[in-house]
């Protein structure tokens, strides 16, 4: 198949990814569509990764899935405790400040 | 480039007989301040762990200054070493920078953050609670604000010592930022200062609500953001074939000397790199807090403890537009044409909104998120001059901006009203009848902010303007002079408010600090001061560390 | 003997500053001090004019230079003092009557608290005049001149807690400001011009220069005389200006300041000779004021105005004499001196009568008083008769004199002009003697002051009427003294210049004319006071007896006009200044702010929607890099 | 190296101000006379600086130089030329007298806390404020002068801001809320010129490649510095705007009536008559000395904005109601002359309004300060408050008449001769606006008089006037000098005309222009 499909999956997911960010409400979706372009980004540097023949593309898929391993400990922790404060995922709730 | 390439080209080699697997060479000494940070953060984790709770406090914070001191030190061995000039050159195999603007830029990161840990440390603005006394942190940042455990724990004498670790971390990855010297280490230092500066703003101990919305907006944003970082990296990995500087930069240029055949096809693809140099610069543009990507500031300044608020304020604005400058001086430079018309845009807007929606604010540490982002818009002025005076006036800029701005938050932390800390403007009437130093110390500051002739904010500007105008930037220059008449406005306001209005009876008072607090202040009232009447050292010092080592 | 003409000066000078600074110690003996050094300049005039008289016709220039004043690339203005036979004259006259005038105060101010500084005043107004008859260039004339004015406006006003005064005095400066500002461009002109201002280069090269300099000059000039002499159009200051004690009428706003534009006029002679559409204005201005001063002096029953009224119209004479050139020159002056004795003579008089009335000014409430103040009523007397130019007497020879010139103009203008100054006379000897009449004849009218007191006139102390009688002398004697033998033409020509004017009919036509309209008038006004009870309120009275009552609506003119017009120009400017100057920064401030406010409003709070910002604004930047490149 | 002298003069007040602002709360009396002593140390240096400078010598004498900021190109370059030294001399003499007649302008009330120093701070700032105005007149850096050309308004803000006049005219509050309006409109204009200048400023850099005024107008005269036209205008735009803002000219004046009306008297005198002149002086040396081509290309508007000052301030100061703004406007409008003056390039126009800086300065300063006076005993800046005044305190009124008859320029005190050669100078290039600029002598006798007459003269409006104390000895001992510099130097400027004669030449040869030649050669 032509790798550059592979990318046109990509920027596809990733605009999915966005487009959830931006629509969604709920924290823990939220987070998932973040995840969801994280993922993007990933098939997006195994395919260059390939069409390159060298490795870095996908070392650096590695590395993007600790990072998001990462950001998912920090991120469920705040999610979770602003939820026991809040009694309430939705992000649209947490709008005390503005302006 | 190569060096990358051989450290991860396994796929070539893995058909030969492994008889010895080749250790990367890593400049140990070199990285030194680095390793300092890390190091001690990893000790501050283990601190954690095994200190009883009551010395953890006097053991973290020794530690962290300590650590911070001692990679200060090694920052300092290191330019007189001649790394920042002479010697300068890529470290750790391609993937870190040991050049002037690199070290400049951590040795101002580690001076603020060691500003930023005394504000952490103080512990004497909030009345003692059953006999222990308090800092700005919750003393069970798991607790449900208001419950019985939260109590418990209050009762118990609990702090959030872990914030000294964190802190320690996030450092750690701002001094790596501004060095990355290829997209992967860019991306990692990212996360390093990031994710640790997410859960510092959730854990304040007062107004724990706002703190934890402030937390949350930050880490959606900011992962959001880092993902577009992240798919503008994979983009232009894609075009060049490799993620290190150096070689995108030859690649960009056309200078590359081979060429295979993937490469040539994907080289012939600007849309790629533009796309991709975009949205890496987004993301920078995002931590440096330019608009329309400034969002988050004024809800992150204003809910985080404001300790973190001005360790954030000032070492993240350093270490981006460290990674900024490096990005476009180094990475990009062959794309001149392209981005500069872009950030053109970019600042004249960051300028001009950032001055013009302060005006209405009536919370101090918003109005001082919105003056950041009129800040960044003249530093990107600076950056923009494309010119060793541009990198020499950024760096400056940053040197003072940093200490201005912890002294300014640390300054707020002192006023406080029964509920906390009283931000809100109309608190502050006759401040300066009530306690005309702190007021004064404050004017200070914001005079600096506005750019008033013998404070730093004034050196800083006009270093930074001058290079926009040598760089024939000079529409940049009206624009930030204009912008600056505008922001004059909301400074002196405050001025105005403290000075010439008479104080309310249940104003908030001025609570004295401990001398870490007082430290931190008398700092960045000297650096405003000494930067502002004398300025010529540290020029100097900017001036020979404005060159990248390529 | 020329290193004395500073002291002319200096003496006054100093009275003024003892007096002034001195404080309430020297309330005693201040008005002894500030006669005393008005007397010694006079006796240092009169010491230099004995100098001057000992030489040659043609040597008699005295000049004294004390420092270089305002020394500046390309300008030259020296502290330098000029005294000349003209100069010499009214040093004389000003110091002499002066002098008297300082005399007669010592009486006349006797009750007032602030005589000492009363006394400090008319130092400083001695000092300023003969300044500005000293000077050798213009811009120290000015300097003089505007201290004139400023003495003017300091005794006009002596009597602050009166508003009447208060505004007279201020009216009285301002209108002589525009005046001023005649002279100031006047001096402009004269250093682009000539690159110099003072007299003897000036005056030197002034047939050099072209008439339209010279008469632009001579226009500014005239102004400037206008202002402070009281001519059409700026005369409507002197009426008010009685409202000062009568020692100041008589001293500044008869006998000496405001001459100070006649002073101009022939000091600058030869520049209005080489411009002779400047010497039509003149004579036009005053024809035009000796006529409108005679006219407003008829209806007024205020004794000092009815004098100031005749004030300004024997200044019109003098105005008309000068602008007829070298033939009015001299008789200009000599109207000049003669009309110094008689009507600071008839001023005091005026006084005296005040003095004994209980500062009663309307002569409708006098009346018979020639009894009760026999000096008074033969001073005054005198006066009158020399000022209506009774045969014999100053007023006679000076008058006629300028009469003759007037129709020794020649042509229509000659006869207009010399009909007017006849006309003038007639009408002076109306209400001359109206005046006359009213005071000194026929019943009593007097009424009790507002506080009840009825009057008791009685003859003033020595001290004032010691100088009412000198003053008497000079107007019976001075100009027989001057004209026989053409003793004062001799005098003055070698500066002034003189041609003989040959009127159209005989001098003895013209004499005889103008008795026969002397006559006339004295006659009319004895027909219309002397023989009819005078009612103590003034009648309706005619159409025109009430517009010269109201100095023919020239003020009411003023005020609607300038007074009026002026208050709705710095009404509305400060509105404009309110609103559009100010408004236009407070404007863009508050449309910043509301900029803010809607700008802030963005900052909705949701993190969604910020992230839609981010994504818009990197669509942005993408879009852009990709325009940037196809651009 | 010979003594900095320069250096000196400007930092005796600056240590005299850290000084007087480091007295404990409770020696405010001492902080009053440290401050004294330190104005008239001041005085002193300054009087040593006028004699040592030679009228005949070099342009610019005294000079000092050193390294200072090297990446900005900026040296601590001072020098003084005829003009500066007036200057210089001018405000080291006025502060004393703004110290004595603000002795008792900044006692705390006893509402304030022990804390709050306001005496100290006061004294403390005027004399940071002399110290700023004489380095501005001293330095010849271009960054150097915008340096504390715009850290000036820092002090003259708190100044204004903070020690507002006692004499409400409303409640409390209102007054509060007026002062600080003022204050913030002081900064605000002042900042916002500064800087517009500050961008021409980093423009001069970057097409001259030096701050040094001496070293810029050398290469300008050898033609080895050609800069654009376009370039030159623009740049002479942004100092001449952050000039006009400062001096100011109409229409950027709206801040000073405000400023001068809500502050107290000494520090509106310190405004009008010290601060504000750093603007004019800097038209003079810089806008001339830096861009004369544009200066002369900018010249009809320069004229027409300087003779609307004139008439407007004029017009204006007869329809205020308010005493002090009465005299803000008529400050003005004497900008306009002097402005008019610099820009009508002839050497009288130059020399007159030099003087007129000067002479303004001394006559403002009189009739701000018995204004104050005044003021401090009704407690009302509403001129209707007023009448009758010269009938309980003579010798008060009499310094007033004499302020205003200075203010009205009469001949023979020291405004005639500045007002005079700036009218001649004008005139002599541009006659129509000499004569319109006449119609300023009118309209300012217009507002003196009526000023003085409605306050002064008239009945004795009520009790509070009747049994109004005459001036104290102290406000004696501030205004007499004034009065006697007033005659002086009307009677005899020769000594101030010496030193700032060649000064103007050097101006005049700046900009290429010679006086204008007579017509009729006048046999001399």
């Amino acid at each position: 198949m032509n790798p550059v499909n592979y990318l046109y999956l990509a920027a596809l997911l990733f605009t999915i990814g966005a487009s959830g960010v931006l629509i969604r409400r709920n924290a823990i979706v939220l987070f998932m569509c973040v995840e969801l372009m994280l993922n993007a980004c990933n098939l997006a540097l195994v395919a260059f990764s390939r069409m390159h023949g060298n490795l870095d593309g996908q070392i650096i898929a590695f590395f993007t899935m600790v990072v998001a391993a990462a950001e998912v400990v920090v991120g469920l922790a705040i999610i979770v405790s602003l939820f026991r404060t809040r009694h309430s995922a939705s992000v649209d709730d947490a709008s005390l400040m503005k302006l | 480039m190569s060096s990358l390439t051989a450290v991860h080209g396994l796929w070539a080699v893995a058909a030969d007989p492994v008889e010895r697997i080749p250790a990367p060479h890593i400049e140990y000494a070199q990285l030194a301040p680095t390793l300092i940070v890390v190091g001690a953060a990893i000790l501050a984790v283990l601190v954690e762990a095994f200190v009883p709770r009551t010395s953890r406090y006097y053991v973290q914070v020794f530690l962290s200054v300590a650590a911070l001191a001692s990679a200060f030190a090694a920052v300092v061995a290191l330019a007189a070493g001649g790394y920042g000039s002479t010697k300068a050159h890529i470290a750790a195999m391609g993937a870190i920078a040991v050049d002037g603007p690199a070290l400049f830029l951590q040795g101002v990161i580690i001076l603020a953050a060691a500003v930023s840990v005394f504000t952490f440390a103080e512990r004497r603005l909030d009345p003692a609670a059953h006999g222990n006394r308090v800092d700005s942190f919750a003393a069970q940042a798991a607790s449900v604000p208001g419950s019985d455990s939260e109590r418990a724990a209050v009762k118990a004498g609990f702090t959030t010592t872990e914030v000294f670790p964190l802190a320690l971390f996030a450092v750690a990855g701002m001094l790596i930022f501004p060095a990355a010297n290829d997209l992967l280490t860019l991306f990692v230092a990212l996360e390093v200062f990031s994710l640790p500066l997410y859960l510092l703003c959730a854990v304040a101990r007062r107004q724990r609500l706002m703190s934890q919305e402030a937390a949350v907006k930050y880490f959606l944003l900011g992962a959001f953001s880092s993902a577009f970082l992240l798919f503008g990296i994979a983009l232009v990995y894609g075009y060049a074939g490799s993620v290190s500087y150096a070689r995108i930069a030859d690649v960009v240029d056309g200078t590359v000397t081979s060429v295979d055949p993937a490469l040539a096809g994907t080289m012939g693809n600007d849309a790629l790199l533009l796309i991709g140099g975009a949205l890496i610069l987004m993301g920078l543009l995002f931590k440096v807090g330019a608009v329309p990507f400034h969002m988050w500031t004024p809800d992150v300044y204003q809910g985080a403890p404001t300790p973190v608020t001005g360790f954030m304020a000032a070492a993240t604005k350093v270490a981006a537009f460290g990674a900024l400058l490096r990005l476009l001086y180094v990475v990009l430079p062959g794309l001149r044409w392209d981005w500069r018309p872009v950030m053109w845009g970019v600042a004249i807007v960051t300028m001009l909104a950032g001055a013009v929606i302060a005006v209405t604010q009536t919370d101090v540490k918003r109005l001082l998120a919105y003056s950041s982002i009129a800040h960044a818009g003249f530093i990107l002025a600076g950056v923009i001059a494309t010119s060793e005076e541009g990198v020499s006036s950024v760096l400056f800029y940053l040197l003072a901006y940093s200490f201005v701005t912890i002294g300014a938050f640390a300054v707020v932390t002192l006023v406080r009203d029964a509920g906390g800390e009283a931000t809100h403007l109309s608190k502050w009437a006759g401040l300066g009848r009530r306690s005309p130093l702190t007021a004064a110390v404050f004017a200070v500051f914001l005079l600096a902010f506005a750019g008033i002739p013998l404070t730093s904010g004034f050196s800083g500007k006009f270093a930074v303007f001058k290079a926009a105008a040598e760089g024939g930037a000079g529409a940049l220059v009206v624009v930030g002079v204009i912008s600056s008449a505008i922001a004059a406005f909301f400074y002196i306001r405050v001025i105005v408010l403290m000075f010439f209005s008479e104080p309310k009876a249940d104003g908030p008072t001025v609570t004295v600090p401990s001398p870490l607090t007082m430290t931190a202040i008398a700092v960045g009232v000297a650096v405003t001061v000494v930067l502002g009447v004398a300025p010529q050292y540290f020029l100097d010092l900017a001036g020979q560390a404005s060159t990248f080592a390529r | 003997m020329e290193n004395l003409i500073a002291l002319l000066v200096a003496a006054p000078l100093l009275g003024a500053a003892v007096l002034l600074c001195g404080g309430r110690r020297l309330d005693k003996a201040g008005h002894w001090l500030g006669t005393l050094l008005a007397g010694a300049s006079f006796a240092v005039g009169l010491a230099l004019f004995a100098d001057m008289l000992g030489r040659d016709a043609d040597d008699r220039l005295m000049t004294q230079h004390l420092f270089s004043w305002i020394p500046v690339e390309g300008f030259q203005a020296d502290l330098a003092f000029h005294l000349d036979q003209l100069s010499m004259t009214f040093v004389l006259l000003i110091s002499g009557v002066g002098t008297l005038i300082h005399m007669y105060s010592i009486g006349y101010m006797e009750h007032d608290e602030r005589r000492r500084r009363f006394f400090g005043y008319l130092n400083l107004f001695l000092a300023a005049m003969l300044l500005l008859v000293l000077a050798d260039n213009y811009l120290l004339l000015y300097v003089g001149w505007e201290g004139v004015g400023l003495a003017s406006y300091l005794l006009i006003g002596f009597w602050q807690h009166k508003p009447s005064a208060a505004t007279a005095a201020k009216k009285a400066f301002l209108v002589n400001r525009v005046g001023d500002m005649g002279l100031s461009i006047a001096i402009m002109l004269m250093f682009t011009t000539f690159g110099t201002f003072a007299f003897g280069p000036v005056l030197g090269a002034a047939d050099e220069t072209s008439e339209g300099r010279l008469t632009a000059i001579g226009l500014m000039l005239l102004l400037a005389a206008c202002g402070k002499s009281a001519q059409v159009p700026l005369q409507s200051w002197l009426g008010d200006a009685m409202e000062g004690p009568t020692p100041v009428s008589a001293l500044i706003h008869a006998a000496t300041m405001v001459t100070a534009g006649v002073y101009l006029i022939v000091r600058s002679g030869a520049i209005f000779n080489g411009a002779p559409d400047a010497q039509l204005a003149t004579v036009v201005v005053g024809a035009v004021t000796l006529l409108f001063g005679a006219i407003v002096g008829c209806a007024k029953d205020d004794i000092k105005k009815a004098l100031a009224g005749s004030t300004m119209s024997q200044i019109g004479y003098m105005v008309l004499a000068a602008g007829l050139g070298p033939i009015g020159y001299v008789f200009a002056i000599m109207h000049l001196v003669t009309h110094g004795f008689f009507k600071a003579g008839l001023f005091l008089g005026a006084g005296s009568v005040m003095h004994g009335m209980n500062d009663e000014v309307d002569m409708r409430k006098y009346g018979a008083l020639r009894k009760h103040m026999p000096v008074t009523f033969v001073t005054f007397g005198l006066g009158y008769l020399a000022i209506i130019g009774f045969p014999g007497l100053s007023g006679f020879f000076s008058k006629d004199k300028i009469i003759e010139a007037a129709f020794a103009k020649g042509g229509t203008e000659g006869w207009i002009l010399g009909g007017a100054a006849l006309l003038g006379a007639g009408i002076t000897a109306f209400y001359m003697t109206r005046v006359m009449v009213l005071t000194f004849f026929g019943e009593k009218r007097w009424q009790p002051d507002a506080d009840g007191h009825a009057p008791h006139p009685h003859e003033s102390p020595r001290s004032m009427t010691v100088p009412m009688v000198l003053l008497a002398f000079g107007s019976v004697f001075a100009g027989g003294f001057f004209s026989i033998g053409d003793r004062f033409l001799g005098w003055l020509e070698p500066v002034t210049g003189y041609t003989h004017g040959h009127p159209p009919v005989s001098a003895l036509t013209v004499t005889l004319a103008t008795m026969v309209v002397l006559a006339t008038g004295v006659a009319i006004a004895w027909a219309m006071y002397g023989r009819r009870p005078v009612p103590v309120t003034a009648p309706r009275g005619s159409l025109l007896t009430r517009a010269a009552r109201r100095d023919l609506f020239q003020d009411d003119f003023n005020h609607v006009v300038l007074v009026r017009g002026g208050e709705h120009l710095t009404r509305s400017l400060v509105y404009v200044d309110h609103t559009l100057v100010d408004g236009v920064v407070n404007g863009t401030a508050a449309s910043v702010g509301g900029l803010s406010g809607r700008l802030r409003k963005l900052q909705n709070g949701y993190a969604r929607s910020y992230a839609v910002s981010m994504f818009g604004g990197t669509a942005i930047l993408i879009a852009a890099t990709l325009l940037m490149r196809a651009v | 190296m010979s003594f900095p002298l320069l250096t000196a003069t400007a930092a005796v007040p600056a240590v005299g101000a850290i000084l007087t602002a480091a007295v404990p709360a409770a020696r405010r009396t001492a902080a009053k006379w440290l401050a004294l002593l330190f104005s008239l140390a001041t005085l002193a240096l300054a009087a040593v600086v006028a004699v040592r400078f030679e009228p005949g010598g070099d342009r610019y004498q005294l000079t000092e130089s050193h390294a200072w900021i090297k990446d900005f190109g900026v040296r601590y370059e001072l020098g003084v030329d005829g003009i500066g030294v007036a200057l210089i001399a001018l405000t080291a003499l006025l502060i004393p007298f703004v110290i004595g007649a603000g002795w008792h302008d900044a006692d705390p009330l006893e509402t304030h806390s022990s804390r709050w120093r306001p005496t100290q701070g006061f004294f403390a700032l005027i004399l940071m404020v002399e110290a700023m105005v004489i380095i501005s007149f001293e330095a010849t850096d271009v960054f150097l002068f915008y340096i504390f050309f715009e850290a000036m308004l820092i002090p003259m803000y708190f100044l204004i801001g903070g020690f507002g006049d006692r004499a409400h005219t409303g409640t409390d509050e209102n007054a509060a809320a007026q002062r600080s309006y003022a204050a913030v409109k002081f900064l605000l204009y002042n900042l916002a010129g500064g800087l517009i200048m500050l961008a021409a400023v980093i423009g001069l850099y970057v097409v001259a490649g030096s701050f040094s005024l001496q070293e810029i107008t050398a290469a300008r005269a050898a033609g080895t510095l050609d800069i654009a036209t376009n370039t030159e205008r623009l740049l002479f735009l942004g100092f001449f705007f952050a000039f006009a803002v400062k001096a100011p000219l109409w229409p950027l004046h709206t801040w000073l009536p405000n400023a001068m009306g809500e502050a107290t008297a000494p520090v509106a005198v310190l405004i009008t008559a010290v601060v504000d002149k750093v603007g004019t002086f800097a038209m003079l040396r810089f806008c001339l000395g830096l861009f004369p081509e544009a200066s002369k290309w900018a010249t009809p508007v320069v004229l027409v904005l300087a003779l609307i000052s004139i008439v407007y301030g004029a017009l204006l100061a007869v329809g205020q109601r308010d005493i002090k703004r009465l005299v803000a406007y008529a400050s003005i409008s004497h900008f306009g002359f002097i402005i008019l003056g610099i820009f009508a390039m002839t050497s009288q126009g130059q020399s007159g309004a030099t003087l007129y800086m000067v002479n303004h300065g001394l006559s403002t300063a009189a009739l701000m300060l018995v204004a104050g006076f005044l003021i401090s005993r009704r407690g009302s800046r509403l001129i209707a408050d007023y009448g009758g005044v010269q009938k309980a305190a003579p010798v008060l009124a009499g310094t007033f008449l004499i302020g205003g008859l200075a203010t009205l320029s009469l001949p023979g005190l020291a405004p005639f001769v500045s007002e005079f050669l700036v009218l001649v100078g004008t005139f002599a290039r541009y006659p129509v606006a000499g004569i319109v600029a006449t119609l300023g002598i009118v309209l300012a006798a217009l507002y003196t008089l009526v000023l003085y007459q409605r306050t002064m003269t008239g009945p004795v409006k009520d009790e509070s006037i009747r049994t109004m104390p005459d001036l104290k000895f102290r406000e004696l001992l501030v205004v007499t000098p004034l009065i006697v510099f007033l005659i002086g130097l009307g009677v005899y400027p020769k000594p101030l005309t010496e030193i700032v004669n060649p000064a103007v030449e050097h101006t005049m040869s700046d900009v290429k222009q010679h006086d204008p030649e007579p017509e009729v050669e006048a046999a001399k």
